[in-house]
């Protein structure tokens, strides 16, 4: 992968002005970045949605299909992730399989919806042990300026939100569709907060600029009730256990502040 | 997306010549074309052509990598076309099929002719293409999309590359299908050109025709392309003018 | 793919002698090379043909095994167009799975029959939904001197006419093979005639030498009563709307000229 | 490994806290670490800890390959993690799982920041994972062999890397989770850390813990890091021993 | 893959050695290494064994799932094997998909086991046509130092000696699982032993190093009852056919050796 | 190719001696082989042996690729033998087996003592393989036909390689098995030599043999190397009289 340099003067910019509270953009240290969000523009799929997370822009598909459940949980729909990291949206990525970047997304954006139950998948079960639904959650990167994880896990949550199913009823074991839809059943509103640390500081939502000069970084998802379903420590550098206690803090009040801007109930 | 089973009882084509979506054969889908909608491209395009939603994105000129297919005395100019798997009803698998592979070189060969190639050796430039919503004509699209994104990049052009399909259905000649008169119709005819230079960089056809119903078809299409090409140049004129304004702020 | 330089003096001379109406080879702007057809000659094939064009050589190897119907045609049996570019063939070509040109090549013969309705699939349906046959046919690239198209896609119509299909009746929902052949149901002799575009003349047939100094090519591929089923245009140049209709011509009379050849009743 | 299926009458953790294998809570399975076990690496590891049996080996520093990822600044520094098709019930494919490629990564950024990569630029530094048992928890035991592996290997470090899970199971919060309490209990929280420098480099979660349980188990993962660092010390010396001895001898 | 070079002194050395009836590490021409055997050592799998041979070291997973019989043995279980070189045993060995030298490690290990008879396929067979049991054997190489035929054919044995089966019955067409286990049926006992020519002189057992300069290897495997069932030769040499027989002599013996160590009775 | 399950009442040898096609048992297929048969290769020939039908062309000597494999002080010998879709009975997937990578390298190694590898330093030699229909003993065939093809390109040797199966089926040993004799009998042996050095280069077995039977069985084959021998011999100057005459005309 050709990586972007940002030149070495820019890096310690970013750091000096974060060593100094500041960062390049003008945001505080646990700003978000603005977030816009735009649902239902994809007619071909069965939800949809859109998150601009300042420059980086995430498009959520679900597709909802057909399908056998695992041996392990017959009487459970299927929940599968998958991230594309288009080179549309960055000279960084290429054409190609999935690489450890993509797969790290998908994955994480998965458990924060499969931990905090999400999507009651018991209600997606046909036949058990033989026909259920899987819902395809299919995560595109459009512009790539940092903080997928956040960006993405926002947008897979408004869609799962948006998404209708097809009504149906069973006629000799074979599924028959009806008209009309309901509502995919959504039982928690997971939230992923991600927390940079450079030069010792504890930054939200870091910016691309921001990603490659930071030590490492910590992603916290948080179910409705405040409880904490998945985490992920990403980045070749360390935090300290009272950084983590802190960052968990900041996490608690940043996802409520973002399941506001997503669930409107 | 499961379905019902449509009932094919409403017709692709009414005795008054009045297509499903209500347009008249000659009629092109309502379209739109934005520029400059990709921050990290060199040059973008999003275009809507009735339920088509695709996006175009160019990086470059650039080193060429991986570095063995530089080529001395022009640009290697690539162009990727790629679907969204909840781009169409059923899921696609997100690796690209035989069929995007075949459009990503046909729409390469398409786009290729309007490029000075040869002011730009030893460098590449990449065109990327994302499909995010399909309902027919997606190829013709994509090229409309990525010849203004190539605009928008500041790579020199003889000219901009307007497609757009004509076809047959049920029995009548029609201007840029969509998908149910594509998969029902008789014949499918995509064509890119570049209008001021009459030269046609793109001409498939799938179905049956008539050497006749093949001539009119052609001619249908060129003036298909030649409508898109003003939407082309209106939507370019767009970006400057919102450039302009922008710097002069 | 190493590529196979074609000494500049050789393209000039090419391209010299079409600009005087003639070719290195002698033919005239619109002859065929000449045309050897072998059929029957693999046994383990349910059908197959070789066709010479020149010094180009390619195979085609069909089989018939049992499968599923597509979901969108329950009805109706399944045609698989495959082709290799063996690396016996030619220096450009090498072991691996198929590139773009391989596919290329498969999808424009495959288009050929399929739009043509050159088999008749329908009858190839055994339980609606569930039972059908596949026809698979293999395009085998032998040698490689120019014209892969055409040849291809004679060797394709000639295999299908040669193709035997064993008898079966229905047995408890199983297809039992009965004793005794029946032909395959071809319907339909699409003939696909590729025309190059080089100094701005039309040629047909083109060897290497030419396909590597032509602008463009463009392929028609024509059902027996002279409908258009199937058009490819290929390279990074461009042809008028006049040349187009200047090619249909030519493809009319050269199709009916192979047709001949291939077809004998 | 087709099994009957158990019935989960037994219960994951009974009235006393005592843990469905005889663990008390906050007691770690008996592990066992043994060093220098592979010939041919440079340095190699073997751990069992409760049910797993995983084998660490490292090769370097060496040449980068393929050569473009050579750094002029550092040391290329890269973990694998692997398991065998028989270390679980129903046979994995031997090629890797998304789940593998991620943990590969985890692994390499939770042993990383222990190593002085700037100290040897331009090599590379392979750390090869096989999981040959697997019983839960085997992201952990494995960066704990890996790290005591890089040692034998004589590869500089600011700290041995030590790992260990801490969890929720049964309504109460325990350490070193075995697989059944991974898949049927409430929480799975995986922790590496350099103790002597408090710093934490692999924190992963899944589950539900409430703000105040999920405090108490970082400590009680921490607690299990410092118990697994004093086995890797005993190992590695132990090792230095055996060595001591075979030179002598 | 990264080749280890053997500096030419030692490669002197081994081939000098040899031809005065030598080996480096003291062995007469005809002697294996130190075998050293564990059994049973991965819960995990149905059956399991390590073999050292030297600093060869290997270790053989047995796995049996339920699957589907081949067409054409709609009566028989299913045997496959497979071989990993990971890349902790060498560093000639490179993560990825299995390279030639893996996929012929597994096919020969595989005949030797198939051409024997050594498994009683037929008694893994639940429902002819239908359901069937799979045996993976799967070969884990862990240290490399040659001769790695020999090392695994002796741990694949030893795992499938080693293998339960778990009891069933057939309930309504479905497999149930009872309690208790029996013994995999095994039939005979097949003993892999490879022979090198170095210098005209045949060695069995080659370490690494002598593998570098052998000019070819030859395999046999011989059954209990002393015949041959499975025969490989390897690398860029010959054999005359009198050293054929002269090694098929020795391999007569040895195998007998090595089938003592192994099966016990 | 579906086929009617067949009784096998027939006997794959009878009292006689005389096999299912008409064979004695030491009797060779019907067997041609030509050269020169692909006009692009360096070197070509094809070989009817019974119902197997192989190509086998050369290309080289040659700059290696890719490049990293060069050899200083040797050249690079490779040959690739391929399966057609419809060589077989059930359609085999064009992507190359484990099987067909495994006969690939045995081929190589039955090929390359006899070509004299070190007077072509930094170059590569690859011999690509078609089995265009398949009735048993193709890797024997695709060795000779090879070994004839190189003679063809003018690659220096010292002496051709010459390849036949022996066997043994319904208690008798057998030359130049046949499909049905190979999956149906007790025994194959494939062998290759240089008939003139008596170096044998490729032997393989399956089956079972007394360690007596397998004495004669190579014996046996043998004897079929050197009938295979005459006929590539034969072929080839078939080839030289053909080229000397269209030379003199």
């Amino acid at each position: 992968m050709p990586s972007i340099i940002i030149p070495i003067m820019q890096q310690k910019q970013v750091a000096q002005a974060i060593s100094k509270g500041k960062r390049l953009d003008g945001r505080g240290l646990t700003d978000y970045r603005e977030v816009q969000l735009e649902t239902g523009i994809v007619s071909s799929a069965e939800g949809s949605a859109r998150v601009h997370l300042g420059k980086t822009d995430v498009l959520v598909g679900i597709k909802i299909e057909r399908g056998q459940p695992f041996s392990d949980t017959p009487d459970k729909g299927v929940l599968t992730v998958n991230a594309e990291l288009s080179p549309l949206a960055s000279s960084m990525f290429e054409p190609g399989p999935p690489g450890v970047q993509a797969i790290e997304l998908a994955r994480v954006v998965d458990r924060g919806i499969r931990e905090s139950e999400a999507i009651a998948v018991e209600k997606l079960c046909v036949i058990p042990g033989k026909k259920v639904f899987v819902v395809f959650i299919d995560i595109y990167v459009l512009n790539y300026d940092g903080n997928l994880i956040d960006a993405s896990a926002m947008a897979a949550l408004a869609a799962l939100l948006n998404t209708k199913m097809f009504k149906y009823e069973l006629k000799d074991g074979e599924i028959e569709i009806k008209p009309g839809y309901t509502k995919l059943p959504v039982k928690d509103h997971p939230i992923a907060v991600t927390i940079a640390k450079i030069n010792d500081i504890l930054i939200v939502d870091p910016a691309l600029d921001e990603e490659q000069v930071m030590d490492a970084r910590l992603t916290m998802t948080l179910g409705k009730d405040g409880r904490v379903c998945a985490i992920q420590k990403g980045g070749s550098g360390h935090f300290t256990a009272q950084q983590i206690l802190e960052a968990a803090k900041i996490v608690q009040e940043k996802s409520g502040e973002i399941r506001k801007l997503l669930v409107k109930d | 997306m499961l379905k019902i089973p449509q009932k094919t009882s409403k017709k692709l084509i009414d005795k008054a010549g009045i297509r499903a979506d209500g347009r008249k054969p000659n009629e092109l889908r309502p379209t739109k074309i934005e520029v400059g909608v990709i921050e990290n491209a060199n040059g973008s395009a999003y275009i809507e052509q009735g339920k088509n939603k695709i996006l175009a994105g160019v990086y470059g000129p650039k080193e060429v990598h991986p570095r063995h297919l530089t080529m001395l005395d022009r640009m290697l100019f690539r162009c990727r076309y790629h679907m969204a798997p909840f781009s169409v009803d059923e899921r696609k698998s997100p690796a690209p099929s035989r069929r995007e592979h075949e459009l990503s070189k046909v729409i390469t060969w398409a786009i290729e002719p309007s490029i000075f190639v040869e002011r730009f050796p030893r460098t590449a430039v990449d065109v990327f293409i994302e499909v995010l919503q399909a309902n027919g004509g997606t190829r013709c699209a994509a090229i409309t999309a990525a010849s203004v994104a190539l605009a928008d990049a500041g790579i020199p052009m003889r000219d901009l590359v307007a497609a757009c399909a004509s076809g047959k259905v049920g029995g009548h000649l029609v201007l840029d299908l969509m998908d149910v008169e594509d998969k029902m119709g008789e014949a499918d005819l995509p064509v890119a050109m570049m209008p001021n230079l009459n030269a046609i960089t793109l001409l498939q056809m799938d179905g049956g025709l008539a050497m006749d119903e093949f001539e009119q078809a052609v001619n249908l299409a060129i003036t298909g392309c030649k409508q898109i090409y003003a939407l082309q140049k209106e939507a370019l004129k767009a970006r400057y003018v919102a450039v302009k304004k922008a710097v002069e702020e």
